[in-house]
C-alpha cells in the first residue's frame, strides 16, 4: 500500500514547478489570450529539450520509458501555469491513446514524433454541445478496400489549430472506436470561454483515417479522462493557494480577511474539496494506468466529482477574492475559466454519474 | 392580503403596453435586428430609446410632478416595470443610476433647491448620473472610503480614487461619497457631494472586467472643486444617505430585476427544448429537468419575495431591512441560475461569443453572476447585517456597520 | 397590492401563541410521545371553545365565516408549539376539501361537525411511500346502483388514530377524486418518526364512500398543500428562533457562539431559507385561497421549497445547538422530526418540481 | 504508487476471511436471525462475538506481541477491517473505546508498566473502556474541560462531570481527561487518567438521545480516588495525549468506517430498487439515480482518501493534519448519504421501528447522522483546524486550538 508519489516524480513536480515559473510567468500565457490559434512554440520548445514530452513514451518510440504515473504531477503544474501548449492533448490524450490502442506499426509511426514535440496531436470526440461517448458519437467512417474514409465535423476539439494529427473517436456498426486522420482535417479555430488554451471544430471531407488496432475507445478515453482530472487538480490548487495567500494580505476593517470565519470556512471547505479530488483524481490515474478492475469506474468517479466539486471551488476562489477577481487584469478569471471549461470537457458530472450507475447496477 | 390589482392598476397596465408596444426600437426583437455590440454602441442606442421613453412621461413614474415626474403611484411604477419586460423591451441603461439610485437620494435628502435643479434632468434625459462609492480599499468596508473633501472657502477639494463606477466617462453628474471628517469613526466622518464629471481634475479610466469588456471605470479625483452647495444634505451624513440609495437598490427595482430574470429563464427554457442529449431534449432529461423546475420556482419565489417587499413599503414607507434578505436570496439564486444556464450550454460553453452557445450569452452571464455576491454589498457583507440587524446576535466581529448606526 | 396579513390576522396569532404557551408547553406535548393513538383532547376542547376550527367556514355550516386565509398565521403557531391536535387534518385539509369539493347536501352534512370540533376529519391519499398523486392512486371504488364501495388500503394517513371519517383520494376511470367515509374505516395506528403526531394505515373492506361533487382532487389538494406549508413556517420560524437563543446563551471560549462568523453566517442562511419560504407559502396560500390563475403552480412552488429548504434549515438548527440537540430531553428533535415528515407528506420536493415542470411547459 | 496488496498480504486476507466465514455467530445473515434491539442486547451479543475474535488473535493485528498482540504490520489490519465488512460481520461495539483509542494512547504515551499491565485485558477482553472527554461546558471547547483532579498524598481526588460517554455503565476503565492545574492556559492543565470505574463516587446515568434510545452516559464523579500511578504519562500533558486519541480516531478506522458505509450504500440501492416510483425503481428514477451514483462516488473517495491516510502514516509514523480533512469529508458526506436515504424512504419514513420503512434503520441513520458532524470536534472545529493548521490562516478567533501547540 503506497498511495503517494516517488521522490524522482516529486523531484520533477519541483524542477517543473520552478521552470515554469521562470518560462511561463502568467505575463507569457497572457501574451496569447487574444489570438485564436496561437500557443508558446517557445515554451513548448523548452519543454521538448527537456524531455517532457518523451517521459511516457517507451523507448523504442523515442520515449523515456516511464510511465503515464510520471505524467500525473507534470500535468498537474501545467494546470497550475496555465501553460499555453498543447501537451495534455498531444502527449496525455492522444499519444497515450495511440500507445494504448495502436498496433505496433502505428506505435512506431506515430508516437516518436508526438515523443519529441515535432508532432502535435489531438483528440477528437465530441460532436454535440451535449452527451458524450456512447450515441452521441455519430461519424460513420466509410471503408474502401483497406482503405478507411471520415466525413463529417467534429467539434469543441482541444488544442485543434496546434494539432498535426488527430485521433478521432468515430463509429463502426455499433462499436466506436479511434481513427487517426494525419491528413486532410480541415481546423476551424474558435474563440473559447478560457482564453488560454486552443480550440476548434475539425472537419473532414473524405480523409483517410487509419483505425487503431484496438477496436473500442477504453481504456484510452479513461486514461485522457484522468489526464484531464490531474490537469485540474494542478489549476484548483493553485486556486486555493491565491485565495488563502489574497486573504492574508488584504485588509478591510482594519484585519485581514483571512482572520474571518466566512473566509476560514470558506478556504478550509476548498481545502476538503481539494484532498478529495487530488485523492479521486490520483486513484484514477493509478487504477487505469495499472489496469486495474475498478479502472473505468475510478475514472468516472474522479471525473464526475473534479467536474463539479472543483468547479465550485474556483466559484468559491472568484468569491473569496470579491472585486479584484473580476477584473481582466487578476488571474483569477482565467483559472476560473479553466476550470469551467475542463468541468465539461470529456464528459461532465452527470455523465459520468450515469456511467457509474450503469456499472455498480443500479 | 390581496395581490390582486385594482382597475385602475389594470388600465394603467393596458395603456403602457401599447404605448411600448407602438414604440419599440424599429426592428426590436426580429432576427434581422442588429443587436448593439460594443459598450459604446449600448450607450447610444440606449440614449435614443430612454430619452423617447422620457419624452413620453414613464421615467419617473412614481416622482412628484414638481420634478418632473408622472406623480402616481409606486404600483404603477411596477406595473411600468412589468410591462417593459412583459415586452422584452430594452433595459434601461444608461440612466439606470440617475432614476434608481441618485434621483431617489436626492429626493430623500435633497434641498428643495437641489430636487429642482436636479432630478428634471435626470427625467429629461438631460444629465446622465454616475454614483462613486468602491475605492480599491473600500469594498467589503464601504465605510472605509478614503476619498478626502476639504473645504477651501467656499468649495471643497476632491482628491483620492473610486471603482467600479458605472457610465464615469459619459455621465455629468456623481453621486460622490467622501470623507469630509477623519477625526472621529470612520462612518461618522463620510459626506455625500455632487460633483459636476466635468470638472477640472477628474478622470475616469475603463476597467477590463472578466468578460473582457468595460463596463466600469475607475475614477481618479486630483483637486476637483466642488461648490459647497453642491453638498447633499448635512455634512458627515453620507453614511446614513448611502444606505437609502443602497436600499432603493433593492427597491421596486426588485422587480425588474425579478422579470429580468424570468425573461432569461425563458431563453434557458427555449436552448434547453431545441437542445438534444442522450436522445432527448434537455429539458427532459434527468440530469437538467429537475434543476430547471428549481430554477423556475426560485425566480417565482423572487417575485413572491418583491411583493412583500413591495408591501412593506407600502405600508411603511420604506424598505426594512429585510432587504438585505431579499439581496442575499436573489444574488445567490442568480449565481445557481448562471451555474444551471452554463450547464446547458455543455461543451458549447467552452466556445465563446459568436461560437459560442446561444452566442456566448450564458458564458456572459455566468461570469457576471460573480458581480450579484460580491457587488452592492458581497453576500458576506449581508449575512453579517442579517444576524446582526434581523436577527440580533452579538456583533464580535467588525465586518458590519454596528447596529447602532441603523437606519 | 397588498401582501401581508391583516391586523385581526395578526391579532389572532398573538392571541394563539399566547394561549398555546399557556395551554400548551412542549410538557403538554411530551405527554403523548410514546401514545401511538395519543393526542389531547383537552386542548382540542379548549380550541373548540375558541371557535377555532369554526374560523374558515361558512356561517351556514356553523362556521365563523372566515376564510382559509385566516387560518394561516393560526396554522403556523400550531405548527411552532408542535400542538398534539388533528387541526391541520380536519380543519384545514379534509375540511377544506369538504367544502371546495362538496354538495350543498354534503356540505350541511359533513361540515357542522368538523367545525363544532365534535367530528374529526382526516385525508387518505398515499398508497406507497415513493410517488404521489396522478398514478400512484390505484384505489378503484366499485359502483353498486347509487352507492360507492371502498375496499384496499390507504397509508401515511396523518391524525388516521383521532379521526371519525375520512376524505379519500380514490380513482374512477382515469379520473382521481374525492371520496368520504363515514364509517367503517379500519385505522391501524403506527409508530411515528415525529412522535408529536398520530398516523396509520386506514384499509376499507367494502366501505360505504359518498363521492364529493366535484370531480377532482383539485383544487382541494392544493389547499391541503398549502395548509401544511403554513404549518411548516410556523416549526421553521421557531427553529431559527431556538438557534439563535441558544447562540446568544450557550457560552465556548469564553464567547457566545452566537458572535462566531459560523453560527452567525449559518443562522443568516436559515432567515433568508424562511423568508422565501414564508413568501412562497403565504402566496400559495393567497393564490389557492382566491384561486387565482396560478393557484396550481404556486402550491407546487410552495411545497417543493418548504421541503427541501425547511429540511435543509432543520438541520442546521441541530448544527447550531450541537450536541445538546441530539438529546431526548432537548426539544429540537421534535421540530427536526416534524420538519422531515412534513418533507415528504403530500409529495417531495421532485414530485412538485415535475409537476411545476409540467405546468411551465418543460 | 502502488496500491496493489502483496502475496503474503493476499494470503492472510484469505485467512481471516475463512476464520470469518467459519466463526460467525450462528445464523447471522440469515432471515431468521433475531438481532439484538435492546442496547443491553446488543452488550451482551458482542461481548460474545468480540471475545470470539479476541480468542482467536484478531483483536490486536497490529499491536505488539508484547502486549498480546498479533505484532503484524497495519496493512494486516486494514486487511481484517476490510474482510469483516466484507462478510458483513457484527461491527466491534463493546471493545471498541479500548482497541481503537483507549489502547493507542496508553501504547503511545504509557509506561511500560502501564502498557503490560492494561493492553493484553483489552485484548483478551477482560476489561472494557470508555473514555472521559466532553462535558457540558466543554464541547466545542474541550479545552475547557473542568473536571477537577487534585493530588492528595498518593490518590488524585476527581470531582466533575462527564458527557457523551459511551459504555460507561459497563466499563471497568474510563480513559479520563481532566484538570490538575487552574493556574495556567486552560489547555496546559490537562491531565489523562486511567480510572477503575468501580470505583467508589461514580455514578453512570444513561442519556436519552436523539433515537429515544441511550447508547451515551452522562457520569458523574464525586470524591474518587485515583491512585497517582494511574497518571498516564507526564502531569499537565493531556492536551497532547487527547490529539494522540483524536487522530487515532481517524487513523486506521478510518477505512473500517468507509466500508461500513459501503454496505449502507449497497443495502440503500437494495431498497431502491425494489422500491417502484411512477412505474419504475427509484434506482432508476430521475430524482434519486443521479443522487445515489454521487453517493457511491463519495463513499468510494472515501476510501481513496483512507489509502492517503494509511500512506501518510506508514510513511511519517504517524497520521497528519490533513486528518482533519478527512474528518470533514467524511462527517459530511454521511449527512449527505443519510439525507438521500431517508429520502428513499419516503413517505415510508413518517413511520418508524417495525411500521417504518426498512423497520425504520434509515430514520435511525438519518437522525444518528448528526452525531458525526458534532462529536469527536464539530464542523465548525475541523474548519478552524484546517484553516489554521493546514493552510496557515491568521487566527483571528479564538475557536481552534492555538497553532503553535500542535502535535
Amino acid at each position: 500500500m503506497d498511495f503517494d508519489f516517488s521522490a524522482d516524480q516529486y523531484g520533477l513536480r519541483d524542477e517543473a514547478r520552478r521552470f515554469l515559473e521562470k518560462q511561463c510567468p502568467v505575463s507569457h500565457v497572457r501574451e496569447f489570450l487574444d489570438d485564436k490559434a496561437g500557443w508558446s512554440r517557445d515554451l513548448w520548445k523548452q519543454m521538448a529539450d527537456l524531455g517532457w514530452m518523451a517521459l511516457p513514451f517507451p523507448e523504442q518510440y523515442g520515449g523515456l520509458g516511464q510511465s503515464f504515473l510520471d505524467l500525473v504531477l507534470l500535468l498537474g503544474e501545467l494546470g497550475r501555469s496555465l501553460a499555453p501548449v498543447p501537451f495534455l492533448s498531444s502527449v496525455a490524450m492522444a499519444g497515450q491513446v495511440i500507445l494504448a490502442h495502436g498496433s505496433e506499426e502505428q506505435r512506431a509511426r506515430l508516437l516518436p514524433g508526438i515523443a519529441s514535440g515535432d508532432r502535435i496531436a489531438a483528440l477528437a470526440v465530441s460532436e454535440q454541445p451535449q452527451g458524450f461517448g456512447g450515441t452521441s458519437i455519430d461519424m460513420h467512417p466509410t471503408q474502401d478496400g483497406d482503405t478507411w474514409h471520415l466525413n463529417g465535423e467534429k467539434k469543441y476539439v482541444l488544442d485543434a489549430p496546434a494539432a498535426d494529427l488527430f485521433v478521432v473517436a468515430a463509429c463502426v456498426g455499433d462499436q466506436n472506436r479511434w481513427f487517426v486522420v494525419e491528413e486532410g482535417a480541415r481546423v476551424t479555430p474558435q474563440t473559447t470561454y478560457d482564453p488560454t488554451r486552443g480550440a476548434g471544430s475539425v472537419s473532414f471531407d473524405d480523409a483517410v483515417a487509419d483505425p487503431l488496432e484496438a477496436p473500442f475507445l477504453f481504456p484510452g478515453l479513461q486514461l485522457a479522462t484522468a489526464a484531464v482530472c490531474a490537469e485540474m487538480i494542478g489549476a484548483a490548487e493553485k486556486i486555493l493557494d491565491m485565495t488563502v495567500e489574497y486573504s492574508k494580505q488584504r485588509e478591510q476593517f482594519g484585519r485581514p480577511i483571512g482572520s474571518f470565519q466566512a473566509i476560514k470556512h470558506k478556504c478550509a471547505e476548498m481545502a476538503t474539496e481539494l484532498e478529495a479530488a487530488r485523492a479521486a483524481a490520483y486513484y484514477a490515474c493509478w487504477a487505469v494506468a495499472s489496469g486495474a478492475e475498478d479502472a473505468a469506474l475510478s475514472s468516472h468517479i474522479a471525473k464526475s466529482y473534479c467536474s463539479d466539486q472543483l468547479a465550485h471551488l474556483a466559484g468559491e476562489g472568484v468569491q473569496g477574492h470579491g472585486g479584484i477577481a473580476f477584473t481582466w487584469e487578476h488571474d483569477m478569471h482565467l483559472y476560473l475559466k479553466r476550470i469551467k471549461t475542463a468541468q465539461v470537457f470529456l464528459g461532465d458530472g452527470p455523465y459520468h454519474r450515469e456511467r457509474i450507475a450503469r456499472i455498480v447496477g443500479l | 392580503m390581496d395581490l390582486a390589482f385594482s382597475p385602475e392598476e389594470t388600465a394603467f397596465r393596458h395603456e403602457i403596453s401599447a404605448w411600448i408596444r407602438d414604440n419599440l426600437p424599429a426592428g426590436w426583437g426580429t432576427p434581422e435586428f442588429k443587436e448593439p455590440k460594443t459598450f459604446e454602441e449600448r450607450l447610444e442606442f440606449s440614449r435614443a430609446w430612454e430619452k423617447r421613453l422620457a419624452e413620453a412621461g414613464w421615467a419617473g413614474i412614481s416622482w412628484p410632478k414638481d420634478y418632473g415626474g408622472r406623480g402616481t403611484t409606486l404600483m404603477d411604477q411596477i406595473i411600468f416595470h412589468e410591462e417593459m419586460a412583459a415586452a422584452r423591451a430594452p433595459q434601461i441603461f444608461i440612466n439606470f443610476v440617475g432614476i434608481n439610485l441618485a434621483g431617489p437620494t436626492i429626493m430623500a435628502h435633497g434641498s428643495e433647491q437641489q430636487k429642482k435643479r436636479y432630478l428634471p434632468k435626470i427625467l429629461d434625459m438631460s444629465e446622465v448620473w454616475c454614483q462613486g462609492f468602491s475605492e480599491p480599499n473600500a469594498g467589503s468596508d464601504l465605510a472605509n472610503v478614503q476619498t478626502k473633501a476639504v473645504l477651501d472657502g467656499d468649495n471643497f477639494i476632491v482628491n483620492g480614487q473610486k471603482i467600479w463606477t458605472s457610465f464615469a466617462h459619459v455621465a455629468d453628474w456623481c453621486l460622490l461619497l467622501c470623507r469630509t471628517d477623519s477625526s472621529v469613526a470612520k462612518h461618522k466622518g463620510l459626506s455625500y457631494l455632487l460633483v459636476d464629471m466635468h470638472s477640472a481634475g477628474i478622470e475616469p479610466r475603463p476597467l477590463k472586467q472578466i468578460t473582457g469588456e468595460a463596463e466600469f471605470d475607475e475614477v481618479f479625483f486630483t483637486d476637483v472643486r466642488v461648490p459647497r452647495a453642491q453638498l447633499l444634505g448635512e455634512m458627515n451624513m453620507g453614511w446614513t444617505y448611502a444606505n437609502t440609495t443602497l436600499a432603493n437598490e433593492r427597491g421596486p427595482a426588485f422587480l425588474a430585476h425579478q422579470i429580468r430574470f424570468r425573461n432569461s429563464l425563458n431563453d434557458l427554457f427555449d436552448s434547453a427544448k431545441r437542445t438534444m442529449r442522450d436522445g432527448v431534449p434537455v429539458a427532459e432529461h434527468p440530469a437538467f429537468r429537475d434543476r430547471l423546475a428549481r430554477a423556475y420556482a426560485e425566480v417565482e419565489i423572487m417575485r413572491y419575495i418583491g411583493y412583500r417587499l413591495v408591501t412593506s413599503i407600502l405600508r411603511n414607507g420604506r424598505p426594512g431591512v429585510e432587504g438585505s434578505i431579499a439581496k442575499l436570496y436573489w444574488s445567490e439564486m442568480v449565481r445557481r441560475f448562471q451555474e444551471t444556464s452554463i450547464a446547458i450550454a455543455g461543451l458549447g460553453g467552452m466556445l465563446d461569443d459568436e461560437d459560442g452557445f446561444d452566442g456566448g450569452k450564458w458564458n456572459r452571464g455566468f461570469s457576471m453572476s460573480f458581480a450579484q455576491t460580491i457587488a452592492a454589498g458581497s453576500s458576506e457583507i449581508q449575512k453579517n447585517i442579517i444576524s446582526e440587524r434581523v436577527l440580533g446576535m452579538p456583533r464580535g466581529e467588525v465586518w458590519a456597520p454596528k447596529p447602532k448606526e441603523k437606519v
